[in-house]
């Protein structure tokens, strides 16, 4: 069956560390260059540059917020047209979503993932290659639109008929629709990814109950963008449609409706605060145990609790739609369902505070910003249950009050895990440590700057504010909060700011880290840090949920993999049996091509509907190119 | 930290075969992806036809014809396309290339009842809400159907070069085969959607 | 270790030359939208030449100066359209078909194609039931209706054509370039960007 | 004694801003019926997460701070406990969830009642103000008036819901929850205010460029005055009484003015603009921009582009006299 000869070939049995991991680095590593560098397929190279380019995206969008503060600042004031400012919702809103918060989630799986299973690369590297160029051209494509003045602006939710062919002149809100598009197929390409890694590429041993919270999470969080993103898809590119050749979608006077828009556009959106929440909480789940020094309680019910909540999120879209005059019966199942979520959302936190009674904890800077997420995502969570009632909705909605609502949420429950997940991982991706010092300081800034900042828009909300508005006038009785809370954006913005001074001063000097500074438990750490071009010299063989705990003396490995071609263990889907040693691609240039092809023909089809007939032909083309055989090792067996 | 050799892999195959393929599983996570896509563009519909008075709005049902046509002879390809997969299982080079040839042959048949399809909804895609999601619903299966037959055609041209003979290339094969039929099978409720709903 | 050859850089750095020439392209069709034209630049816009004939004409300089925007900027044209149903110009034209007054897609246009020409119908008023509009709309919105209108019957669209409106309208949309789809011009051949000139 | 004291200077303190001069515009002020219902379930549900809030961030801070005699990871007893514990918090969730859910039931069923109105209007948005027209008994048309609603107290109000382009939404916190108003669709909403008063509302749903100036009064009145504003706004624009209003009427007749803006017993019929008939007798000008005076109505009229950028008032040139004459006309009309 294989022509794999095992005495002619050169294996990873019996020969020594150092010379198996010259042998390994030959095979693995990419030449030095930028050419070289935009072929890589490593996994930890794309994730790094994938998350590097959301933070970049944060910073850009953090700019935005602080200008609609300034612009908020005081009544009437005259710092930003309007025209301006609603652009800056827009692009702040899209930004954050879209360019940041989806695909940092999704970069943290693609490093960490095939780490925490014990594999060498992530399944499709080239995908993933391809996933991370189309991220950036749809990046550039709205921050370019937005230097030149013509940024979407309708809102990150694009409602029609405001978006429509009558009421959004111009390019603006097609630039929007082909973002989402550019940015779905990234994300698309990942989740595929994600799924065909946890399920097949697992290391031998690891079964479904001694996968890590984390996985799961990203599984779920996956399996959340394949089911929820094709919606979002299909609205965008029927808008574009609308704009561009006429068709009737969101007509009312010709058979459509302008509600289709807002259905499809939840039907994707509240899965979507999910997506980015989800890993947050395998985030957390996987950064608690290790500074608390205790297994995490509750492994299955926090496991199915990531599972309800999956499915749970597909059944509460209306309650973004409660005040648009759905027929009421419905409504008010969409009220009891989206307090149902409270409960998977709620075992989530009990099983944390039960791992912390019965922990020991160290206050390290990753456990404050798990701390911090705790207090605030309960918050937020809670206000949550506020908006899911009807009622309660028709005063709040498209108020202030959901603006708190959801940066607490969102803020609280993801990016508070995510820069403790920083603080936690830095060590790993980069083999330094950052400052303890630094980070306290900007751990108290982002949290006191975040509450000041965001809890008093809850009043504002009640007491009439609403949302998107560039300005407001003198009599209303906004003005003193609103101060308050320009003044208090600045405090958050300063701890970010430290955030991002303690990450480019520790890359440089930090202090060396080691395989595992934090004596935590998943097999990521069982590698060096920064780990190598092939993640683990042998894949480790796993014999339980906390390996590194439980095999103190030695990590049980695997042995008999070659070492002159890129080769990794599949193993079944549900016991994690090794099934085969299948080969993985190596560095190529023709997922960049493909994106550019891609990119072209999207960007082309903003103008003309014929641009999908000619660009097919370069995208073919690339696609051809990428998937021909070019006789190398791997290619064979 | 020390490792202990404890599990021995030199023995397993090079390549999984079928669902202990990685590929076999991309394969099928994007055809859930793209099935959620047409489940929703079912779902878009049905919701337009439960707000028009009539439906089809302003148009005869469309004619059945082309759509069943090529309904039937996607039906039929499925023969082949099960063989296909069967010879790429037990890896019968030969058996193998002439099914490829006869299923690009078999795909591009299709197409050319397709463009049919269009003008025999009666309708224009700016006509009205029924128009455009009828035209969208064709012109999303065309594109699966475009896509997978350049896929059958260059496997078709790989699997004559020195490159065939190799596990990988059947799993590919296989892995086409069964994009084929998920091709097939979500065209039945779109078919049944374009053109006999609008006759209920 | 892999080098690259010379040509695979070379179709690297010219696909993404390709895809930034496009985002510029971007840039290039962007909409600068004026809301507050100023007052000099509005009396402005009315000094057009228009020759004895009525037909044809010069536009102001005023109109050079602000760049043109009235035929291609999507904004005014968009504006333009607007007008065109606050202003009741369906009364007697239909949706661009006719009605009373003459059709603005057939292809044929009584005082010519020129922008001037129509800015002096809607501002002037023409014989035989055109009425004058100088008294009803501000020289600016005479200007954006009057692009709109040449749009409208312009053989190709542009890109930054409008698109269609949220109500019945039986003609395709702007940006499919109706005159095109509804009037079939026989062997007359025609201006591209004007349609058949009469 | 201090304390109470206390309290009620910072609870007035607190109430203070919430009355504006332009009519109050806060959830918590609730001056309406249903209005009243919501800011009952509001507290309850507040008052419920807060407890529930402190509950768990106090369990937090004894697991963190708590004394620990012995460390035992796998403890089974301990882990038995803690299994019971969660549990039971789950449960607990489980209950406070089902309660906050049937009381939302309980309010929403408060909320629309299906007693037969007393007072029809019909509301149309627009990018960026509002229309509204009172019928008479037969449902034929009466009057139209913009962006300032009067109804009587103790009534039901029925406003029927109508977007001419986007989506709006009408929110007038102090009486009801909101309601959006959607191209192609017909929504209702229900005002039944219990006092007198001047209640401000704004456009919820973002509605383009200035979304954020498109706000109206809703004068809520007894019945008497209501009758008499009723009678008052039926009749034909008043005639200008001075020279100065006068020539304004012309030069209002002579401009583009006329196009866009009906003034009804004049030539003006343009209608794609308010109504100014009784433009006088209105609080504010531009959807809550401006109080209506006569220097407000100058300024709007030389320049409506640099008051609220992109509206769809254009500015049309006229000298500085004829600004002062159709001020003075427009001001006239009450």
């Amino acid at each position: 069956m294989t022509k794999d000869d095992p005495i002619l070939t050169p294996r990873d049995t019996d020969i020594a560390d150092a010379e198996l991991h010259a042998r390994l680095m030959r095979t693995w590593t990419s030449p030095p260059g930028l050419w070289a560098a935009i072929a890589t397929v490593d996994h930890k190279v794309i994730a790094r540059r994938y998350i590097a380019t959301a933070f970049v995206f944060l910073i850009l969008g953090g700019i935005l917020a602080l200008a609609m503060r300034l612009q908020l600042s005081r009544p009437e004031a005259r710092y930003i047209s309007p025209d301006r400012y609603n652009q800056i919702f827009t692009m702040h809103g899209t930004n954050m979503m879209f360019l940041f918060a989806v695909p940092v989630m999704e970069a943290m799986a693609v490093y960490l993932v095939p780490l925490m299973v014990g594999t060498r690369n992530i399944a499709f590297p080239r995908l993933n290659a391809f996933s991370y160029w189309m991220f950036l051209g749809g990046g550039l494509l709205l921050w370019l639109s937005f230097a030149l003045d013509t940024a979407p602006d309708v809102g990150w939710f694009a409602y029609v008929p405001l978006s429509g062919p009558e009421y959004g002149p111009g390019k603006r809100a097609d630039l929007w629709a082909q973002m989402i598009t550019f940015t779905e197929i990234a994300a698309l390409a990942v989740a595929v990814e994600i799924v065909v890694t946890v399920f097949k590429q697992r290391a031998p041993g690891m079964s479904l109950d001694r996968v890590p919270v984390l996985v799961w999470a990203m599984l779920v969080m996956a399996f959340l963008v394949i089911f929820a993103m094709p919606a979002i898809m299909f609205a965008s590119s029927t808008l574009i449609l609308d704009r561009l050749v006429g068709t009737q979608f969101y007509n009312p006077a010709k058979g459509g409706d302008a509600l289709l828009w807002q259905h499809l556009f939840w039907f994707f959106g509240h899965p979507e605060v999910y997506i980015i929440f989800l890993p947050a909480v395998g985030m957390v789940s996987t950064i608690l145990p290790t500074f608390v020094r205790r297994p995490l309680f509750g492994y299955m019910l926090l496991v199915g609790a990531l599972i309800a909540t999956g499915i749970l999120s597909f059944g509460l879209w209306v309650h973004h739609m409660f005040v648009t005059g759905l027929p009421r019966v419905g409504e008010s199942f969409f009220t009891a369902s989206s307090m149902a979520i409270a409960l998977p959302a709620g075992a989530q936190i009990f099983c944390w505070l039960a791992t912390i009674w019965a922990g020991k904890p160290v206050f390290r800077v990753p456990f404050l910003f798990v701390l911090g997420f705790i207090v605030t995502f309960v918050l937020g969570g809670l206000t949550g249950v506020m908006v899911a009632s009807l009622p309660f909705d028709t005063q709040v909605h498209d108020t202030y009050f959901v603006v708190a609502h959801f940066h607490y949420v969102l803020v609280g429950g993801a990016v508070f895990p995510l820069l403790g997940a920083v603080y936690y991982w830095f060590p790993k991706m980069t083999g330094r440590m950052m400052s303890e010092r630094l980070g306290k300081l900007s751990f108290w800034l982002i949290f006191a700057g975040f509450h000041l900042t965001f809890f008093p828009m809850h009043i504002l909300g009640l007491i009439g504010m609403p949302r998107r508005i560039y300005t407001y006038q003198p009599e209303l009785p906004w003005a003193g909060l609103n101060l308050f809370v320009s003044l208090s954006s600045l405090v958050l913005a300063a701890g970010f700011l430290v955030f991002f001074i303690d990450v480019v001063r520790s890359r440089r000097s930090g202090l060396p880290a080691g395989r595992n500074p934090w004596g935590a438990s998943t097999l990521e750490w069982a590698t060096a840090s920064p780990p190598p071009a092939y993640n683990f010299a042998h894949i480790p063989v796993v014999f339980s949920r906390e390996p590194l705990w439980d095999e103190k003396d030695a990590l049980p490995v695997t042995s008999g993999l070659r070492t002159d071609r890129r080769e990794l263990l599949v193993t079944s889907l549900a016991a994690a049996i090794p099934q085969a040693r299948e080969s993985v691609p190596e560095d190529s240039l023709w997922p960049f091509f493909a994106a550019l092809a891609t990119s072209a023909m999207l960007i082309g089809s903003i103008f003309t509907p014929w641009a999908v007939v000619w660009g097919a032909f370069p995208m073919a083309v690339t696609l051809i190119g990428w998937f021909w055989p070019k006789g190398t090792k791997e290619e064979m067996s | 930290m020390k490792e202990q050799a404890v599990l021995d892999v030199s023995r397993l195959p090079l390549h999984g075969m079928g669902a202990a393929s990685p590929t076999w599983w991309g394969t099928a996570a994007f055809m859930l992806i793209e099935g959620s896509g047409f489940a929703l563009a079912v779902a878009v519909y049905f919701y337009l036809m439960s707000l028009a008075e009539t439906w089809p709005i302003d148009a005869p049902a469309p004619d059945l014809a082309p759509g069943t046509w090529l309904t039937a002879i996607l039906v039929a390809s499925v023969v082949p396309n099960m063989l296909i997969s069967r010879w790429a299982k037990r890896r019968q080079l030969r058996r193998v290339q002439i099914g490829l040839v006869i299923m690009t042959l078999l795909g591009i048949a299709p197409l050319a009842f397709r463009v049919y399809e269009f003008p025999a909804l009666h309708v224009w895609w700016d006509d009205n809400a029924y128009g455009s999601i009828t035209w969208t619903i064709l012109g999303l299966h065309t594109t699966h159907i475009l896509t997978d037959l350049v896929d059958t055609v260059v496997l078709t041209c790989l699997m004559f070069t020195r490159h065939a003979d190799n596990p990988r290339r059947y799993g590919d094969v296989q892995d086409n085969a069964m994009y084929w039929n998920f091709v097939v099978l979500t065209w039945l409720p779109l078919y049944v959607c374009l053109y006999w709903v609008p006759r209920l | 270790m892999k080098q690259y050859p010379v040509a695979v850089r070379l179709a690297s750095a010219a696909g993404a030359v390709v895809v930034l020439a496009m985002a510029a392209y971007v840039g290039w069709a962007r909409e600068p939208r004026t809301f507050r034209l100023p007052p000099p630049l509005q009396a402005g816009l009315n000094d057009i030449k228009l020759m004895a004939s009525g037909i044809g004409g010069a536009p102001p300089e005023a109109f050079f100066a602000m760049g043109k925007p009235y035929e291609a900027g999507s904004f005014e044209l968009s504006q333009g359209k607007r007008l065109y149903s606050w202003f009741g110009c369906a009364a007697c034209h239909g949706d661009g078909q006719g009605g009373k007054g003459p059709s603005f897609i057939d292809g044929w246009w009584l005082y010519g194609p020129g922008l001037v020409s129509i800015v002096a119908s809607i501002r002037d008023g023409r014989p035989h039931g055109m009425p004058a509009f100088r008294d009803k709309m501000t020289a600016d919105e005479i200007w954006q209706l009057a692009g709109y209108i040449k749009s409208l019957g312009a053989y190709s669209a542009h890109l930054s054509a409008p698109g269609r409106n949220d109500d019945k309208s039986p003609i395709p949309a702007e940006n499919r370039a109706p005159a095109e789809i509804l009037f079939d011009p026989g062997p007359t051949p025609h201006h591209p960007d004007q349609g058949p000139t009469p | 004694m201090r304390s109470k004291l206390n309290l009620r200077a910072g609870g007035l303190l607190l109430a203070l801003p919430l009355c504006g001069c332009n009519g109050t515009q806060s959830a918590l002020h609730a001056e309406g019926q249903a209005a009243t219902a919501l800011k009952g379930l509001i507290l309850l549900i507040v008052l419920v997460c807060a407890l529930v809030w402190i509950a768990v961030v106090g369990v937090l801070f004894w697991a963190l701070l708590r004394r620990r005699t012995e460390f035992a990871a796998g403890n089974k007893i301990h882990d038995h406990r803690l299994r019971l514990a969660v549990y039971s918090a789950l449960a607990a969730t489980a209950i406070i969830v089902a309660g906050l859910t049937v009381a939302s039931f309980y309010a929403t069923r408060a909320l629309y009642s299906s007693h037969p109105p007393d007072v029809i209007v019909q509301a149309k948005a627009q990018q960026w103000w509002w229309q509204f027209t009172y019928a008479d008994s037969e449902n034929r048309p009466l009057f139209q008036t913009a962006n300032e609603l009067h109804i009587p107290v103790g009534k039901d109000v029925l406003i029927t819901l109508e977007a001419l382009d986007v989506i709006h939404s009408l929110w007038i916190p102090a009486l009801a929850g909101k309601q959006d108003m959607i191209p192609g669709r017909r929504n209702e909403q229900r005002l039944h205010a219990e006092r007198q008063g001047i209640y401000r509302g704004q456009c919820a749903e973002f509605c383009g460029i200035q979304h954020s100036h498109m706000a109206l009064v809703v004068v809520a009145e007894d019945e008497d005055d209501y009758a008499a504003w009723l009678a008052e706004q039926q009749k034909p624009a008043a005639d200008p009484i001075t020279a100065e209003a006068e020539a304004g009427r012309a030069v209002f007749l002579g401009k583009p003015c006329a196009a866009c803006h009906t003034i009804r017993g004049t030539a003006a019929k343009g209608s794609t603009g308010p109504d100014l008939t009784h433009i006088g007798s209105r609080q504010t000008l531009g959807a809550g921009l401006l109080p209506v005076t006569r220097g407000s109505l100058a300024a709007w009229i030389a320049d409506p582009q640099t008051l609220k950028p992109g509206n769809n008032m254009p500015l049309v040139p006229l000298s500085s006299d004829e600004v002062r004459q159709v001020s003075a006309y427009l001001e006239g009309l009450r």
